[in-house]
């Protein structure tokens, strides 16, 4: 059978995520499907499988247009989705979760539980994981918890198959088992989407390779035929080396000083998150963190933060303790987090550009108790322009941003602050390319003007190219440490699976 | 607060830290439960102690009738509570069922003939009355995704003015019935005994079975644990969470509409402002018993002990000649008491596991730490 | 005669209450009212409570706040504790037939104060101040003082209680042999003295060419005093109420109010206990089940000789 | 509740087109936002064609006290309500800020001795024991993380328990105060009429302004509506979350001591029992006027919009002689509708959003979309 989307557009608010789109898939074949953050990607294949409707346009299957009105109507016909971002509910176990809204029954209509377990026992065998059926969710690991999501897809009889990030969280022995799976799936005519932004690991399993940028497809092509310096000209839309920006490093007076410092995790504490990192930085540096998914490195920012306390351990700021200083005092002594997610962290949904951007730095426009306007205005406007935020003006609603343009407020809202050391934790995820750079070269300019940044990353070119010095983080404890140009893709990948220290935490 | 569609925060919170959460409050459950269990086996001890006319079988079964009344509302309310809502208008739809009932067994004028419905009939029928007003709660809170709060608020009154209005602000005096028109036995369910129980007790155990096997046994309660824990997930998994969340008000409601007829036939009258604030007492019976208000965590046992201490407690205080006003100031405290135990045991919990965490550091097996971690020996 | 003075006065009773099952006296006799923020109810309680126990007895002195179910509970625990007796004011003339029935079936004699049940053969005694005659009174002396023309408001009670419309009645009975009294308005305050301030205030908006107010107790008239001093009428109306608490007699002293009808709180509880108490001892209470106790008009010339709900 | 929502139309629709259909949508918005005014508007008018009585001065007055008591507590429940938070314990305090009036003004026994405080010191004291039951609910929200429902919850019984024990449970029947005591003057906070105005419409207005200059001006204003929208983005931004959480229990509490008083000094008599159910008005006025329970959204103005809906809504039906029980129905239904309208204007701006946003689209000079082969020119 072939799925297709014809002609489709996707309005989100005033955001295109689709622009007319014309995408197939075809049986026993896997399509890989690339583009940056944002291209559309995700919301293509939600309207594949039914959980969003097309704004305009629409979706055949084998030739006939079908309304797919929800997740239960695409599964009736066969389609299944594994979700970018997991969709489990915590509080049920592993079984209950496979079986959620399909549940096996006996003749009295009761859960079938012995049923569901012996096939959830079956499917789990299939992707040679060891688990107890009856854990609850919440107690299993990210990467369990993606097994769970693709054990459930495969429990459907499903003729076409999405997995829409399926292995963010797999390590490299459960992702082969995850190719062997697709293998025998594909040979029994289903057909597969698959998207993953480890680009090779993409093309590795792919058969055909489909480019969307923008919301527009703007490529397909059979994988033997391409490369992937090809896929990712596509996915730019233009050389990527343009989106670092050239700098010589002018590292000055050392601001911030950790020792030792160990953090558990807040959501696990029998398991450390950081474990004993120590850190000089120094004005004028940007010193990159890079890691795989829970190499600790946004606990650690946290914790320099002081969002979370950590168990041991010593921080200084400019000579000056501040393990014990709460996040307030943190950002009035010149420290300040722009954290990871944005939406979570960030932003105040309720709140316009201006205030999102003021609400940091207020006490620095309090005169006689009340907020004056007139200075807040001013600085408030002064970022807008110096970051260059797109935005109709300082009293818009911070969601009629684009995602780029809100992680610029969230930034600028650190810099009204003032700091001294700067903190970014993945300032780049969810960005599209021109705010990416925009970005980059806004923590140049002011790493030239005597910041100190500190950030992380999770994607290696970014890595290699962008910070003076890099540190390796793998389990809670820092592996390597490289200034730029040191060190290359292989040997990065290489260290930063942390294998080569042996796990040292659990 | 108690909104259905969560919030923004809660809808971005990367899965892995939820469930992390999860987790650590699932370990908790059993102690949680525990500690409603050791706060009821407390409260029979001191009141044991201080009354001889406490731990007595009639005085048990007395107090067993009393506590049947919430927890038949509570149990209603623990299923819109685990769905992450809540239900404000239970307590009038106590009054409307006893005034429908009232009416009902009065007769009812059908062009010119009165006649008269059989018991059951009327029971069906308030019961249905009372599930009717879930409905309304279930649409206001699905189709015009108006908060729980807010839309079993507006309930709470139009109910109430509902009962006022149709028995006009009067008591329904007498709901013997009468044997000539065929309508008697309705004290039954408020002083029948059958197998030496009170009838209420009797409801309230098949009530809390058949919730029990409601949500254990039945798509029904895993869909509902699904709606509660992580709503968004259901939705994609194809749980029809509009359904489940409206089928909850309803059977609260019915929970509700049975509670007043208990409350009238014992009374064998029906007041239209009976049950006055018992939404209050139900939600705390539901929460004291550990469930979660923002959703999917909670439990029948749970519920049911949590009831048993509101209802052991009130009773306990009055055996002992306690002031009515220290009983109002006791019942606030123990609530307050109830829940700050649990976030206690959370705390600690936490800070034991961490302070395991950094010690066991010291002690695992590290084969050749990396420079920047040699010195994690420090720490003790 | 301010009414802070008992604070201390509760841990004593539970104390009291608690000394075991079978101490000394004579048992338990539980007292159960309405909330007492009426004084009428409080005097009530009290007074029940001080006879029980200069009698012997252990009380137990509960409020079920108008709510039939838990004044249910109440009787309930009274049964469990075994007590002798309950002494009861009340919270529905219908709504209390059934736990009424319970008790005495349980074998606890109740007998009922200030409030009538609508059966008879099931509480040991009802004794009951004669509330139609009381309502005339009121109304009578409402009237003269109105010179018997004007407008006027009455404001009614509790639905859920006979005695409210056993008063209304009353009033209704007398006035309505005037042509020139005029009712512009009607409203239930539900005996509460807030409520009846708010009705009050909208009413006189409505219409603030008013003479007169006629209230079902005290506590209501009290409300409609407060209403009407705030909007200057107060001089050109004369209030009548019924209950005779201090408050009120207070109130007519200074001229606010004009009458009352006073109940004999005091003497109902107090004598509701005496039957009790020889209830008890004799399986006799020696009186008729139905007892109503006449009523007494307060107003200026004799408000001096009253004291609480009782002639002094 | 400024600008809350997106109107991302304009932000890609084409200026000429765009700005059209934004004007439109901007002006629906206004007419949306005024949606509990225009409620309120038309109560008057219905209200003034029924009864002549109802639109003159002197009653509009009448009807404005009465609206202060609730919209003294709703402002500061919109406070709580803003922080994402609710305060169940309002109605308690009410009767408790009355009851220690009471016994103040009766005078404290000292060694023997009485001593009557001067009226000024007896009002700090009430406001103070309001601000007292803030601080313990807010303590018990932010050190021990009870939920909001449940820790007012418990303190709507404890403070109401402490009032009954106060007072006994009976009515202070006169707080007159005496001349020789030098402590008079109780009375006029009730019925005072500076500049022709009642004190509890000056109280309310002073009030209003205050918070309108604390929620627009001050930066705790700004934390607040941080904390609301999104506390923990509020949070790593340096707002100091638990003291603007705790300080808004404490101001909820000290205007619903000052509504205790205002009440107390009315019938210059204090029942331990006032302000029962209070809580649900003020809940009501505030969500009717707008906010979101969920924290974030809320203005002065709608909340005082709301009151005065409540309020005229119930004087006037008493005006008009409508029975006690159609009032609490269509107060019922008042509240259920205003929020429905609020979740219609919702949906409807989305949809004019959307609608725009696709009409742009198919205007937009945009290359047609490639076909699925390799064609990759088109972009720059
Ligand atoms: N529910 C939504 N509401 C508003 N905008 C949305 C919504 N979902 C997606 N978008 C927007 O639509 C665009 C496409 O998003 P989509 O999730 O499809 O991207 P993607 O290609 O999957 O990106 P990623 O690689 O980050 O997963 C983005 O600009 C995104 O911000
Ligand atoms: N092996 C694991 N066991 C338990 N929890 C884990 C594990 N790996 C990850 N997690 C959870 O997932 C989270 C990891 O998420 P994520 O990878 O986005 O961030 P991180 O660990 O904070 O560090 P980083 O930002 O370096 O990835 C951790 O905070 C932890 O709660
Ligand atoms: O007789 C009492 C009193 O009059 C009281 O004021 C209200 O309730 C009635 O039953
Ligand atoms: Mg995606
Ligand atoms: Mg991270």
């Amino acid at each position: 059978m072939t799925l297709r989307a014809r002609e489709v557009t996707k309005v989100y608010g005033g955001t295109h995520a689709l622009k007319g789109v014309d995408f197939a898939v075809a049986p026993g074949r896997v399509t890989a499907l690339f583009g940056e953050n944002g291209a559309g990607k995700s919301t293509l294949m939600k309207i594949l499988a039914g959980i969003e409707q097309p704004t305009t346009g629409h979706v055949e299957l084998d030739g006939r247009p079908v309304r797919l009105a929800s997740s239960r109507d695409a599964a009736d016909q066969g389609i299944a989705i594994i979700h970018q971002e997991l969709s489990l509910c915590p509080n049920l176990s592993i079984t209950d979760n496979l079986f959620l809204a399909r549940e096996l029954r006996t003749p009295f209509g009761a859960v079938d539980r012995g049923a569901q377990r012996e096939r959830t026992l079956a499917v789990l065998r299939t992707l040679e994981e060891d688990l107890d059926p009856d854990t609850p969710v919440a107690d299993l690991r990210l990467g369990q918890q993606q097994i769970v999501e693709i054990a459930r897809a495969l429990l459907q009889d499903t003729r076409v198959l999405i997995m829409d990030e399926p292995t963010s969280a797999l390590t490299a022995p459960e992702v082969e088992v995850l190719f062997r799976v697709i293998r025998d799936l594909t040979s029994r005519g289903v057909a597969v989407v698959y998207i993953s932004h480890h680009l090779d690991e993409a093309l590795d399993i792919a058969d055909d390779v489909v480019v969307l940028r923008d919301g527009t497809l703007v490529a397909t092509a059979e994988a033997a035929e391409v490369d992937l310096r090809w896929i990712v000209e596509q996915m730019v839309g233009r050389d990527q080396d343009t989106l670092f920006p050239d700098r010589d490093s002018q590292a000055g007076e050392p601001v911030l000083d950790l020792r030792e410092l160990v953090v558990t995790d807040p959501a696990n504490p029998d398991r450390l998150a950081v474990g004993g990192v120590s850190l000089t930085l120094r004005a004028g540096e940007i010193v990159g963190v890079y890691g795989l998914m829970g190499s600790g490195r946004t606990e650690l920012l946290e914790a320099l933060a002081g969002r979370i306390p950590p168990a041991s351990g010593e921080i200084v700021l400019a000579g000056e303790p501040l393990t014990r200083a709460g996040i307030r005092d943190r950002i009035r002594r010149g420290l300040i987090l722009v954290p990871e997610d944005r939406q979570r962290d960030g932003l105040v949904q309720t709140m316009t550009v201006g205030e999102n951007l003021s609400l940091a730095g207020l006490y620095q426009y309090v005169r006689r108790l009340f907020v004056s306007a007139a200075r807040e205005g001013a600085a408030v406007r002064r970022v807008i322009t110096d970051i260059t935020v797109k935005t109709s003006g300082a009293k818009a609603a911070i969601g009629s941003l684009s995602g780029g343009n809100q992680q610029k407020v969230v930034i600028g809202k650190a810099l009204l602050t003032g700091p001294r050391v700067l903190l970014l934790d993945e300032p780049s995820r969810g960005v599209d390319v021109g705010a990416k750079a925009d970005i980059f070269q806004l923590m140049a300019v002011q790493a030239r003007r005597g910041l100190a940044v500190l950030f992380t990353t999770s994607e290696a070119e970014e890595a290699l190219h962008i910070p003076d010095r890099l540190l390796v983080l793998a389990r809670g404890t820092v592996v390597g440490e490289y200034r730029r140009g040191e060190i290359d893709r292989e040997e990065l990948m290489r260290v930063s699976d942390g294998a080569t220290n042996g796990g040292a935490l659990r | 607060m108690t909104s259905t569609t969560s919030t923004p925060a809660a809808e971005t919170a990367r899965p892995d830290r939820a469930a992390a959460t999860a987790r650590r409050l699932s370990l908790l459950n059993v102690a949680f439960e525990l500690r409603a269990f050791i706060a009821l086996a407390v409260l029979i001890v001191v009141f044991s102690v201080l009354s001889d006319a406490f731990l007595t079988v009639p005085n048990l079964i007395t107090m067993t009738k009393h506590v049947a009344i919430n927890a038949v509302i509570a149990l209603g309310m623990l299923l819109v509570i685990l769905k992450g809502g809540i239900d404000l208008s239970v307590g009038s739809i106590v009054g409307l069922s006893g005034v429908v009932a009232g009416e009902l067994l009065g007769g009812l004028h059908v062009g010119g003939v009165i006649a008269y419905p059989p018991v059951w009939v009327v029971i069906v029928l308030c019961v249905g009355v009372g599930a009717l007003v879930g409905v309304v709660n279930g649409v206001l809170v699905t189709r015009f995704n108006v908060a729980p709060f807010i839309a079993t608020l507006g309930m709470l009154y139009v109910a109430r003015g509902a009962a006022m209005l149709i028995s006009d602000g009067a008591t329904y005096p007498n709901l013997a019935g009468n044997p000539a028109f065929g309508n008697t036995g309705f004290g039954l369910l408020g002083s029948g005994r059958p197998l030496g129980l009170p009838t209420s007790i009797w409801i309230m155990i098949v009530l809390a079975v058949a919730v029990v096997l409601l949500l254990a046994k039945s798509p029904f309660g895993r869909w509902l644990y699904a709606t509660g824990g992580n709503e968004r997930a259901a939705d994609l998994s194809g749980v029809p969470i509009r359904r489940v969340k409206t089928i909850v008000y309803v059977i609260s409601g019915a929970c509700a509409a049975v509670a007043g007829l208990i409350i009238a036939s014992e009374l064998t009258s029906a007041a239209p402002q009976a049950g006055e604030t018992y939404e209050l007492n139900a939600i705390a019976a539901v929460v004291i018993g550990g469930a979660a208000l923002s959703g999917g965590r909670g439990t029948v046992r749970g519920t049911l002990v949590g009831a048993f201490v509101i209802g052991f407690l009130a009773d306990g205080l009055v055996i002992l000649g306690v002031s009515t006003f220290w009983q109002i100031l006791i019942k606030g405290a123990v609530i307050i008491l109830a829940v700050m135990l649990d976030q206690g045991q959370q705390r600690f919990k936490r800070r034991g596991a961490a302070a395991a965490a950094v010690a066991a550091t010291r002690h695992h097996d590290q084969p050749a730490p990396p420079p920047s971690v040699a010195a994690t020996e420090h720490h003790d | 005669a301010c009414g802070g003075g008992g604070g201390g006065e509760q841990p004593a009773a539970g104390a009291s209450a608690s000394g075991g099952a079978s101490g000394a006296a004579g048992g338990l006799i539980a007292v159960i009212t309405p909330s007492h923020d009426n004084p009428f109810f409080k005097a009530e309680a009290d007074a029940a409570k001080a006879q029980a126990e200069k009698l012997g007895y252990q009380t137990s002195v509960a409020s079920h706040d108008d709510d039939p179910n838990k004044q249910s509970e109440l009787i309930d625990a009274a049964i469990s504790r075994q007590a002798k007796a309950i002494i009861l004011d009340n919270a529905g003339a219908d709504a209390s037939i059934g736990p009424v029935r319970k008790a005495t079936e349980a074998g606890v004699p109740v007998f009922l104060i200030d409030r009538e049940i609508n059966a008879t053969g099931i509480a040991k005694a009802q004794i009951v101040s004669n509330n139609s005659q009381g309502a005339q009174l009121a109304a009578q002396s409402f009237v003269e003082a109105m010179k018997s023309k004007g407008n006027y408001v009455e404001l009614v009670g509790k639905e859920s209680d006979t005695n409210a419309s056993v008063r209304s009645k009353g009033f209704a009975d007398v006035i309505s042999q005037y042509p020139d009294m005029k009712q512009v308005a009607k409203e239930s305050a539900n005996w509460d003295q807030q409520e009846a301030f708010t009705k009050m205030e909208t009413i006189i908006q409505k219409n603030r060419d008013i003479q007169g107010v006629i209230a079902g107790n005290d506590t209501m008239a009290l409300g409609a005093v407060a209403a009407l001093k705030a909007a200057n009428l107060l001089d050109k109306v004369t209030v009548v109420g019924f209950d005779g608490s201090p408050d009120a007699i207070a109130a007519i002293k200074a001229g606010e109010m004009h009458a009352t009808a006073l109940q004999p709180a005091a003497l109902g509880a107090t004598s509701a206990v005496d039957q009790a108490d020889q209830f008890i001892k004799t399986g006799k209470t020696g009186k008729e089940e139905k007892q109503s106790i006449d009523c007494e008009l307060v107003t200026k010339d004799n408000a001096d000789d009253f004291g609480v709900f009782a002639r002094k």
